[in-house]
């Protein structure tokens, strides 16, 4: 089902946990839909230095959470916005098509951080436009071959 | 890697004894049962066999049962089957909030060819309320369907009591056995069963086989059509080697029921009363007392259920979760939720059942390893505050 | 005693390979396809491969194989599948007088809920009229269902050119390849297919297992309703060890085609020419040349069927015949009838499918036992003056 | 299916054949129902004396037939009358149930032959009255579990 590297992130998640004085936080999803994460970023002249997360969800929403943070460690607020969930995805080696909008999920809590960044420091960022960390995704629809687990 | 199997609800592995009765029907004694010749007859003379095993097994006549690929089609055909050949005295069905999908999807499919639909509700524990079930009774009201046993939460139905509201009414009585069945005592006269729906692979039998008790004189239609095997009932060549292997599970069940149920129970009391006081903010999903002898049901907050099961795996230990996650659907376990629980307690629930080969290491085994599992992953859990 | 199956369109016995094959899935590997967990996955990568290699044998893709419970469920699903899913589109179906009785049921039960069947005639070998196809078709025509090859007489349709009406027309093309696959070349783009039934224990796999090829695109609703297995379109647990089976023997069956194809023909050959001309008042059922490899249906005049198969059962002898008297019923089988043979002749119909474990022995064997039976059975007979 | 002694009526049938110049010969059934038997009697002084028999039909057809000649074979022509086709399908330990109607055929010959008798000999039997031995006895119908060979 799934990937090594997934499997590798969701064992051992990079970034795990949280930032005291963070400069941003960012939450997406809810419990409702089964999966909530949440980031914590600290950032100096634009660059995040450090990022932590937690998530109530999946494997795969704990492997995307873990990768996401990787992928924007040490990267400048601009290139952290343009993070894409298949960008995520693809680090992980690709995941089951049910489970691709966990990936959405990591991205928009990324976002929902920068958000939270932007916001605190007047700052206006065009990828953001439109944007809101609070908008429910209802990103389980749709789903092809969903499978339901009732044996 | 050390492996413990604990989802004997999703199936079961077969016994040597079931796999050793069926070879023979794999290899050389391979005739088609409608055949006149002596490979056809020897195949016709197991049927016959196993169909008597089954029969035994429920207290029921050889002529009343009839074999299926499954659960699934058992409860397609026992649905479909009364409400078409009912439909002349009525369009109204009734069942249950907790049923299996065989038994939901099939009446919604009915709803949609305007059969109404009453839907019971359960308490807490998962049991349906005998009184709402006698106000929902109506003049057109063809089918009741309640299922036996609860295949996520394991709450056993008052069958009986249903039984006999049915049969003052004169209306069919249908149960989705498919869980209770070698599990549970079960008597087709004395709790008043038209028709029992069961399935061989819960009962360490091959998957892909099931079958269908019709009370004689039940009226129902056919549901596959074609040859005449069973009976005209059911057309398909017969699956001849699997159905060996159900009539021997069921035989073999059957004798050792009693036995069966006290191993269960003892294993799953030590498993569930431990994993309660082990891990904090956790509950049993579930009727205390009325539930499938090898059912273990729990909730623990803050986590979710695919995550769980994901962890376990990579310690070997093999269970279910009521959560949507598992499913990539929206709404976790429509049995959890139908209990009442939230959404973010049902997503933290997980399923581990017992069976026969089971032994009391293996629990120890899973009381060692889940706890620190379920801590882990709370440490990653935005909602959880140590 | 020595035992001679000819009865392969029956059934046939299982390949060692087929057996070899499934074994881990009656054992170690039991695991619901379902489950996340490792035995569940093993069990998903098996039904996955099974279900590669039976598409590759159709050139189709993998996600248009569905697994059911066989040939009859498939041609159940397919028609019923299609009628309901089109009905606004309009109710007629056509198909022909020699169907299995799987695709005649069925279609004579929708009959009753008011669709409109035309049942195409055959001629004296079994074949269809195209002109007589064509112009049977309507507005309101919705499928068109033809058997690939004919399960008595061994008959085999113009396929490719009713592929090509029905696409022509827009209409959706079924056809019941029971008996054809695994012994004749099926491609189901070349061929225009849409839908396509297959099972198993035809082709040296299980019993209780066969597909139903569904072109993606194809309007269809499902069949049977539960849970969310074949991508929500086939309720019910996974029968794993089955398919396993059944992809091997698929995969088996295209490998050796074309030497399986030979080998029956030769055989068939020499027991079909040899009893016409050791037999007086006997005559071929079927095509002399568009019918499957294995394939014997032969009368003989004066004597009725199940006398004949049972005086060849006593001598280890397997066949089988259209007659009626094997069945109870009062008319002999209703494809001898369409065909036009009379009453009597019907009668006397042998049918001897030859299979991939016949021996040039058994046919020699046969070619001494047959006559002399034929014979006896004769001077019994008020019919026969010699 | 068959009891053994069916299967021994069967394989080894009394009294098959014909009688050259018989006293009475009765034949029922027709070949579209798939069945049709023929019994030659000899008769003398009441009493039959010989008896034979050709049919066309299944195994069951053809060891009732033997059996039903066998128990009429030097029997009166009035104890003939009263065989029934149960006490046949009895002799034989029974038939299966879709292969009962051979066993009426059975007696219905015996009747027919008899008939056939009481006729050229202007006798009047009892038992007689409403037999028709050309009606079609539609024997097939009705039958619970008819199996199909249709694989
Ligand atoms: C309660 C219940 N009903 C029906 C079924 C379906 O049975 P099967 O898997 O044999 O189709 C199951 C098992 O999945 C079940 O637990
Ligand atoms: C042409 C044809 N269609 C359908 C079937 C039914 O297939 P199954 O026996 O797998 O249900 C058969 C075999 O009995 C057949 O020969
Ligand atoms: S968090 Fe629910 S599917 Fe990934
Ligand atoms: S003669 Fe037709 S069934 Fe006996």
């Amino acid at each position: 089902m799934y990937t090594e590297k997934v499997m590798d992130h969701f064992t051992n998640p990079r970034n795990v946990g949280e930032i005291e004085n963070a400069d941003a936080v960012g939450q997406v999803g809810n419990a409702k839909c089964g999966d909530i994460m949440k980031i914590y970023l600290k950032i100096e002249n634009d660059i995040i230095v450090d990022v932590k997360f937690k998530t109530f969800g999946c494997g795969s929403a704990i492997a995307t959470s873990s990768m996401a943070t990787e992928l924007i460690k040490g990267k400048s607020v601009k290139e952290a916005l343009s993070l894409t969930n298949k960008a995520v995805a693809e680090a992980l080696d690709g995941l089951p098509p049910v489970k691709m909008h966990c990936s959405v999920l990591a991205e928009q809590a990324v976002k929902a951080a920068i958000y939270d960044y932007a916001k605190s420091n007047n700052l206006h960022f065009e990828e953001l436009e439109g944007f809101d960390p609070d908008e429910d995704h209802d990103h389980h629809h749709d789903i092809e071959d969903e499978v339901e687990n009732c044996n | 890697m050390k492996k413990v199997y604990l989802d004997y609800s999703a199936t079961t592995p077969m016994k040597k004894e079931v796999i050793d009765e069926m070879l023979p029907y794999l290899t050389e004694h391979f005739g088609n049962p409608s055949s006149i010749h002596s490979f056809g007859r020897e195949s016709r003379k197991a049927v016959d066999n196993a169909r008597d095993q089954i029969a035994k097994t429920l207290g029921a006549k050889s002529d009343e049962i009839f074999f299926t690929a499954g659960g699934t089609e058992s409860d397609n055909w026992a649905i479909k089957g009364v409400a078409y050949a009912m439909k002349g005295k009525g369009n109204h069905i009734i069942t249950t909030k907790i049923e299996h999908h065989a038994v939901l999807h099939t009446c919604e499919e009915l709803a949609k060819e305007g059969f109404e639909i009453t839907y019971l509700n359960v308490d807490q524990y998962g049991l349906i309320n005998l009184e709402e079930l006698k106000s929902a009774i109506k003049e057109n009201t063809i089918l009741i369907t309640v299922m036996f046993a609860n295949n996520e939460i394991g709450t056993i139905q008052p069958i009986k009591e249903i039984g006999q509201i049915a049969k003052e009414k004169g209306i069919i009585f249908h149960t989705d056995a498919v869980q209770a069945y070698g599990n549970v005592h079960i008597n087709v006269d004395q709790l008043g069963l038209n028709l029992v729906s069961i399935s061989s692979h819960k009962i360490y039998g091959p998957k892909g086989i099931g079958a269908l008790y019709i009370r004689r004189g039940t009226k129902i239609l056919p549901f596959i059509h074609g040859g005449a095997q069973e009976k005209k009932r059911r057309a398909g060549t017969e699956n001849v080697a699997s159905i060996v292997g159900f009539g021997k599970a069921a035989e073999l069940a059957h004798e050792s029921l009693d036995g069966h149920i006290n191993r269960l129970l003892a294993l799953r009391t030590k498993l569930m009363d431990n994993l309660l006081s082990k891990i904090p903010y956790s509950q049993v999903n579930g009727h205390p007392t009325k539930r499938l002898p090898g059912n273990v049901n729990i909730s623990f907050e803050f986590i979710e259920g695919e995550s769980l099961l994901l962890s376990l795996d990579m310690v070997g230990i093999a269970g279910s979760s009521g959560s949507a996650c598992t499913s990539g659907s929206l709404d976790p376990s429509h049995v959890l939720m139908a209990i009442g629980l939230s959404h973010e307690i049902a997503h933290g629930s997980l399923r581990l059942t017992i069976g026969d080969f089971t032994t009391d290491e293996e629990i120890e085994y899973v009381l060692e390893k889940l706890p620190p599992i379920v801590d882990r992953l709370r440490q990653m859990s935005p909602l959880y505050e140590k």
